[in-house]
């Protein structure tokens, strides 16, 4: 919490460096040409007042060379600074392959956090320090944007599309947390701390959670059986009663469509097949999965995700969840039966079904 | 100003050729090209489009300032179009990780423990300090 | 003043000896030419206006392009077909109109242009005969009215982007169709006027000028049809024999 | 500046050989000002209107500048904080920046700068006068019945469905503006090309007319397009034609490609037109002929090109994909050059010239400087490891209101101090005129400084609530801004004050070289007794020309 007055925010975070550098050098530039073209103004205003005759005035004939050397000496410098902003975006972008996966979930004036652990928090995030934090970020209602000032960090949180967000804290500490894209009544009051603290205080207080949140796999599991989804994602099955194919170890795998393209199965394109279906249909397989839009809540979505990476093939553990994007539209798996509200079980949590399902018919 | 009229045959002509035109851009239509019907879509479009602007519109034969006006027109929607989709073809393009940009690993503090994904049932246990 | 090149010479028929052009212009031809360039300008504005919505609807295309074809099979290519068929006539009687002004025919004139506004009602007919059609099909997704799409698209879960193609459909044809009453507000003021009314003088040679202006402003109407029909018709219609 | 509204500016009767009879005096009736179709009474209502708009949204300024003194929530409440920027926002751009210059001045001067009687199109320039006040009618509507909260950039979810405010009446004011601005786009272009008095090429084009060309051709390739997403936007809300909702597969994002298309292009609509005032200005007081003449006429048209490629550096960490934010950013540097050379121009046109000065003058050193430090923090925010920290900070609230206030505000006010005597026939009051020049460049600086700071430090766009490690760079901030405020009422004051009072000026106060000042001030009805013929090139002032006139070749 930033209370009193500085002149240069706090660097805390491996990124942050690199994008200070950048701007002292921008600095260092733009003061070296004001005082430059002032100097220029108040030189030429001064010695070629009217007043002063004692000037001469005869005119050279014009040429145009001062402006092609001008030309000739800022593009070389303006592509340089170009590179360097893109080198600095690129790691800004990129997450390390060992990265901690955090889901965010930012809704109208909120911002709810879960570790992998299953763990929790609203408005608050717990990080361990020197551990790079992999944030993927979804908005359930309008445009938000996650912006921790003192990790020089940003990234916009649409609705209906996952972006993601790296950084790996250097100083313990309690940082402020904002939300940058204007979203309404209570954007100025949609405000955050990221505590960081070191490996022991954040396995403390890890293990101190009240223990009944359990991990997200664990979570979608539940959700995976409650939906009946294994009728025709049945693990190991092969053969004519296939009806979807088999999950085990698709995430991060290249994935061939009935249209012919092959897309790798990302986390856009596993939470799409979840709520449109038949957009990408896995070659082979009729589009015949009914969609589960409005019946699973964007935890729901989230935990299925995280069920479906846990189902790597015995041994090979999966390769690390990478920067999703739109995909292009790839089907998934079809399923027949359409699970009939009856069959509900009760010990699913309720945060995992969107309201209107718990609310009766979607 | 189109000082020299087009003759009523050319007019009648044109207008044969965008009935062809029309007729082309629909059988095509019922044919699967696959990729290819979009293109072929366009080509018809605009083929049918320079004949109404160079004849009916007597662009033809009007000075060199309408001729720079339309194709402004052109190039400024290209302009829109080839940038925004540039983003969109894009997105999933996941950005290789810089070489020599490497997040510098502090140096006395605990190496960063080598933190898996859900997938081993493991859950990373914190290092007994 | 454009500089005072040798202007090109007057059409031979409309050279009238003191022909009536607005005070702030020095001769017809500058007034021709302003107006021309004027109208122009404007045609550029009109592209750009149209093609905001046309890079939405690409990029919607590219990102739902199974449900964009199936609903685009939705949509009635023989009425289609036909709407083209006649905004092309009326692109030829317009162009004719436009030409027998320059040669100051003017009875000529005034048949053609009731012609062409002929077609541009058949045109609008169609097409709001074709927005009924969808109204009662409840596929139009506008104003909260009922829109269930087919059995076939709900249970891809394709409805979303389905509802997406027909608003696209609804927004493009139905400013284009505004467009075209316009146009016809703008034809009707050459319907020929009862002889009773003598003409101003110089009125045939004004005439002329407003012919080719409004003659530029409707054949653009026709050439945005012209890619509306492919764009929103015929995405695949391979399936569908 | 603004008379009141019923009886029309006139001069009273002072002696009549005093003023010729000229566009003022040919006629006095409501009619003749309410349905006229000459440039210049045109160019005056453009005035009234603007003015009043400006006055409107540095109202709202002032206020949410007081509001911003605490960290707390203690004058208004969060909805209203969010109106009033937005009120600020709307008032600013599409009322005051966008028409001020090309529709004041441009109207006036560029008819009579070519040596032509009228604007290629008068009626249509009435119409375009009467779309931006009917535009103006529905956004004062919006502002008394209940205020719209989205933000001057009307963001998809939020515009579309999640705002419950007057969205719809705002869009459809937006809407109708840009066609004002679209008509007199249209009228510049046509002027241009086809008016000209015999003899005045292309290149004997004054600089004020180069960059008000380049402006017409962003208005006529870039409003239509904001038309057109505004629209959309209305459909979605109004009708619910779902187009930008992500429920249906639409893509907010969208949006902001259709919207910044148009609006970053026009922010060189706000800033080219100060450019041509700066040139005239610059070569007025300094007597001197523009430094390399062809670059900067060239640099306008390269400006208005250039800008309709770079948008992307806007929607950098709104999920644009890396790839296509590299290719904006590399524009947008390139994007600097001109602007670059056009202050390179300015600064060296000053050498060898006799110098001036007038409040005009120290208007126009003011914009270099101030334009200077816009450009070069524009520079930080292309290049994108720096956009990513900034983005929605007030470091880009301070970037661009140096080059809007400090720029384009700045030019504003110096065009309209220089051309006062040839649109009135009066001057206004030198000595007060310098004291507002000077409190306007102290005023400014010291609210928009600190916000350079403050961005870095990361306070957040458009925050009613901060922390309290923000609060003394903020009281700084809203320190300056009460000195900005004052300084603004002094020229509408003494400008007034000026219609009865001033001086007499004669056709050519300032012995500036231009056909404006060829002709009696106020001119006449149609500019010129006899339409001139024009021998002689841009800027040729006596002092300088005779040494250069054989060295020139013509």
């Amino acid at each position: 919490m930033n209370t009193e007055f500085e002149l240069f925010p706090e660097a805390a975070s491996t990124n942050a460096p690199l994008v200070d550098h950048l701007y002292l050098f921008m600095l260092a530039f733009s003061c070296v040409m004001t005082i430059l073209v002032a100097f220029l103004v108040f030189y030429f205003a001064i010695k070629y007042r009217r007043g002063n005759n004692r000037v001469d005035r005869t005119q050279t004939p014009p040429s145009n060379r001062a402006e092609l050397i001008w030309i000739a000496l800022s593009v070389p410098f303006l592509m340089f600074i170009f590179v360097w902003g893109a080198r600095v975006c690129f790691a800004l972008v990129r997450p390390p392959q060992n990265a901690m996966p955090i889901t965010v979930v930012a809704k109208q004036w909120m911002w709810k956090f879960q570790h992998p652990e299953g763990r929790r928090e609203i408005d608050t995030l717990h990080i361990p320090i020197n551990q790079p934090v992999h944030l993927q970020m979804i908005s359930q209602d309008v445009i938000h944007s996650f912006f921790v000032p003192v990790f020089r960090v940003k990234q916009d949180v649409l609705p209906g599309r996952y972006t993601n967000e790296w950084f790996q804290a250097t100083k313990p500490g309690e940082y402020r947390l904002y939300c940058a894209e204007y979203c309404g009544t209570n954007h100025s009051r949609m405000h955050g701390r990221i505590i960081v603290q070191t490996p022991e205080d954040f396995a403390d207080w890890l293990a101190g959670g009240t223990g009944s949140e359990e991990p997200p796999e664990v979570a979608g599991q539940k959700l995976f059986e409650q939906l009946q989804c294994a009728t025709c994602h049945r693990p190991g099955a092969s053969g004519a009663q296939q009806r979807g194919p088999s999950l085990e170890g698709v995430y991060q795998q290249p994935v061939a469509l009935n249209n012919g393209r092959t897309i790798t199965a990302d986390d856009a394109y596993l939470r799409e097949s979840i709520l449109r279906p038949t957009a990408k249909v896995v070659a082979g397989f009729q589009p015949i999965m009914p969609t589960f839009e409005g019946q699973v809540s964007e935890e729901g979505v989230l935990n299925l995700i995280a069920y479906i990476k846990s189902l790597g093939k015995q041994g090979e553990p999966n390769p690390p969840p990478s920067k999703g994007g739109v995909r292009g539209g790839i089907p998934d798996a079809s399923k027949s039966k359409e699970p009939s509200g009856a069959t509900r079980s009760s010990q699913v949590p309720s945060s995992d079904l969107s309201p209107e399902a718990k609310g009766g018919t979607p | 100003m189109s000082a020299a009229q087009a003759s009523l045959k050319t007019y009648f002509t044109v207008y044969a050729l965008l009935i062809v035109g029309l007729a082309a851009t629909v059988a095509v239509a019922f044919v699967h090209l696959g990729f290819w019907n979009l293109p072929a879509a366009l080509a018809i479009a605009f083929f049918k489009a320079t004949l109404v602007v160079l004849i009916f519109m007597h662009v033809k034969y009007s000075p060199r300032l309408t001729w720079i006006v339309v194709s402004a027109g052109l190039i400024w929607f290209a302009i829109m179009l080839a940038l925004t989709i540039a983003d969109y073809v894009s997105r999933s393009w996941i950005p290789e990780r810089p070489y020599s940009v490497q997040p510098t690993e502090p140096q006395g503090l605990e190496p960063p423990r080598s933190f898996q994904t859900p997938g081993n049932k493991a859950a990373p246990t914190a290092k007994a300090q | 003043m454009s500089t005072p090149a040798a202007a090109p010479p007057l059409p031979i028929h409309t050279a009238i000896d003191r022909p009536h052009f607005a005070l702030q212009f020095d001769d017809y031809h500058q007034q021709y030419d302003a107006c021309v360039l004027g109208m122009w300008v404007f045609l550029v504005t009109e592209v750009m206006f149209f093609g905001a919505i046309f890079t939405g609807y690409a990029v919607y295309r590219m990102l739902h392009h199974d449900a964009f074809a199936m609903a685009s099979n939705e949509l009635d290519i023989t009425l289609g077909t036909i709407n083209t068929f006649v905004l092309l006539t009326s692109s030829l009687t317009m162009a004719l109109a436009v030409r027998a002004g320059h040669v100051g025919n003017s009875k000529r004139v005034g048949q053609l242009i009731v012609l062409t506004m002929i077609l541009g009602a058949t045109f609008l007919g169609i097409k709001f005969f074709e927005y009924y059609h969808k109204y009662e099909d409840h596929m139009a997704p506008a104003f909260g009215l009922p829109f269930e799409a087919p059995k076939a698209v709900n249970d891809a879960g394709l409805a979303g982007p389905f509802q997406l193609f027909l608003s696209f459909y609804f927004g493009m044809t139905g400013v284009h169709a505004l467009h075209m009453i316009i146009g016809l507000g703008l034809l009707s003021q050459f319907l020929p006027r009862s002889s009773r009314i003598a003409p101003a003088p110089g009125a045939a040679v004004l005439s002329a000028l407003n012919i080719e202006v409004v003659g530029l402003y409707w054949h653009f109407v026709d050439l945005v049809w012209i890619f509306l029909f492919p764009m929103l018709y015929l995405i695949d219609r391979s399936d569908t024999i | 500046m603004s008379a009141t509204l019923e009886a029309p500016a006139i001069p009273p009767a002072t002696p009549p050989t005093r003023l010729p009879r000229n566009y003022l005096n040919a006629a006095y009736t409501v009619r003749s000002w309410l349905l006229t179709i000459d440039h210049k009474r045109i160019a005056i209502l453009y005035l009234l209107g603007v003015t009043v708009f400006f006055c409107i949204g540095g109202a709202a300024a002032v206020l949410f500048r007081l509001e911003l003194m605490t960290p707390e929530a203690d004058l208004v409440e969060s909805e209203t904080y969010n109106k009033l920027f937005t009120l600020h926002g709307v008032m600013m751009i599409f009322f005051f920046l966008i028409p001020a210059i090309p529709a004041v001045l441009g109207n006036f001067l560029i008819p009579i700068m070519i040596g032509a009687r009228d604007m290629a199109f008068p009626r249509i320039n009435l119409l375009s006068w009467y779309l931006f006040m009917i535009g103006g009618a529905f956004t004062l509507f919006v502002t008394v019945a209940g205020g719209v909260d989205t933000g001057w950039t009307f963001y998809a979810p939020y515009s579309s469905t999640y705002s419950n405010t007057y969205v719809m009446a705002t869009a459809v004011g937006i809407f109708i503006t840009g066609f004002s601005s679209i008509l007199t786009g249209l009228n510049f272009i046509v002027t241009v090309h086809k008016m000209r008095a015999p003899g005045m090429t292309w290149f004997r084009l004054p600089l004020f007319i180069w960059s008000h060309y380049a402006t017409a051709l962003i208005m006529i390739l870039g409003t239509p397009v904001v038309a057109m997403a505004i629209l959309l936007v209305a459909l979605e809300r109004g009708f619910g034609i779902g187009i930008f909702d992500p429920k249906l597969g639409g893509d907010p994002i969208l949006f902001q490609h259709l919207f910044w298309f148009y609006s970053h292009p026009a922010v060189y609509i706000m800033v080219l037109p100060a450019m041509g005032v700066e040139s005239e200005l610059i070569a007025a007081f300094t007597k001197n002929r523009i430094f390399g003449y062809k670059f900067v006429a060239f640099s306008s048209l390269a400006i208005a090109i250039l800008s309709f490629l770079v948008w992307g550096h806007h929607l950098f960490v709104s999920g644009q994909s890396i790839y296509a934010g590299m290719i904006f950013s590399m524009l947008s540097m390139l994007i600097a050059i001109p602007s670059a050379i056009k202050v390179l121009n300015w600064t060296a046109t000053l050498r060898k010239g006799s110098i001036t000065f007038d409040t005009p003058l120290l208007y126009a050193l003011g914009f270099i400087g101030l334009f200077t430090l816009g450009g070069l923090t524009g520079l930080f925010l292309a290049a994108m490891g720096i956009d990513v920290h900034v983005h929605d900070t007030y470091f880009i609230v301070a970037h661009f209101h140096y080059i809007m206030v400090g720029g384009t505000v700045m030019a504003y006010l110096g065009g309209i101090h220089f051309w006062w005597p040839k649109i009135t026939g009066r001057m206004y009051p030198e000595g007060w005129a310098r004291l507002s020049a000077v409190l306007v460049f102290v005023g400014f600086n010291l609210t928009f400084f600190p916000q350079f700071i403050l961005g870095y430090n990361g306070m957040p766009r458009r925050y009613h609530v901060y922390d309290p490690g923000f609060q003394v760079l903020n009281v700084m901030s809203s320190a300056g801004a009460s000195i900005l405020g004052i300084a603004y009422l002094f020229p509408i004051t003494y400008l007034i004050w000026s219609l009865k009072y001033g001086p007499i000026a004669g056709p050519n106060p300032w012995n500036a070289v231009g056909l404006e000042w060829m002709t009696s001030s106020p001119p006449p009805t149609h500019n010129f007794a006899h339409t001139p013929i024009v021998d002689f090139e841009a800027y040729e002032y006596p002092s300088s020309s005779a040494a250069i006139a054989d060295t020139h070749g013509n």
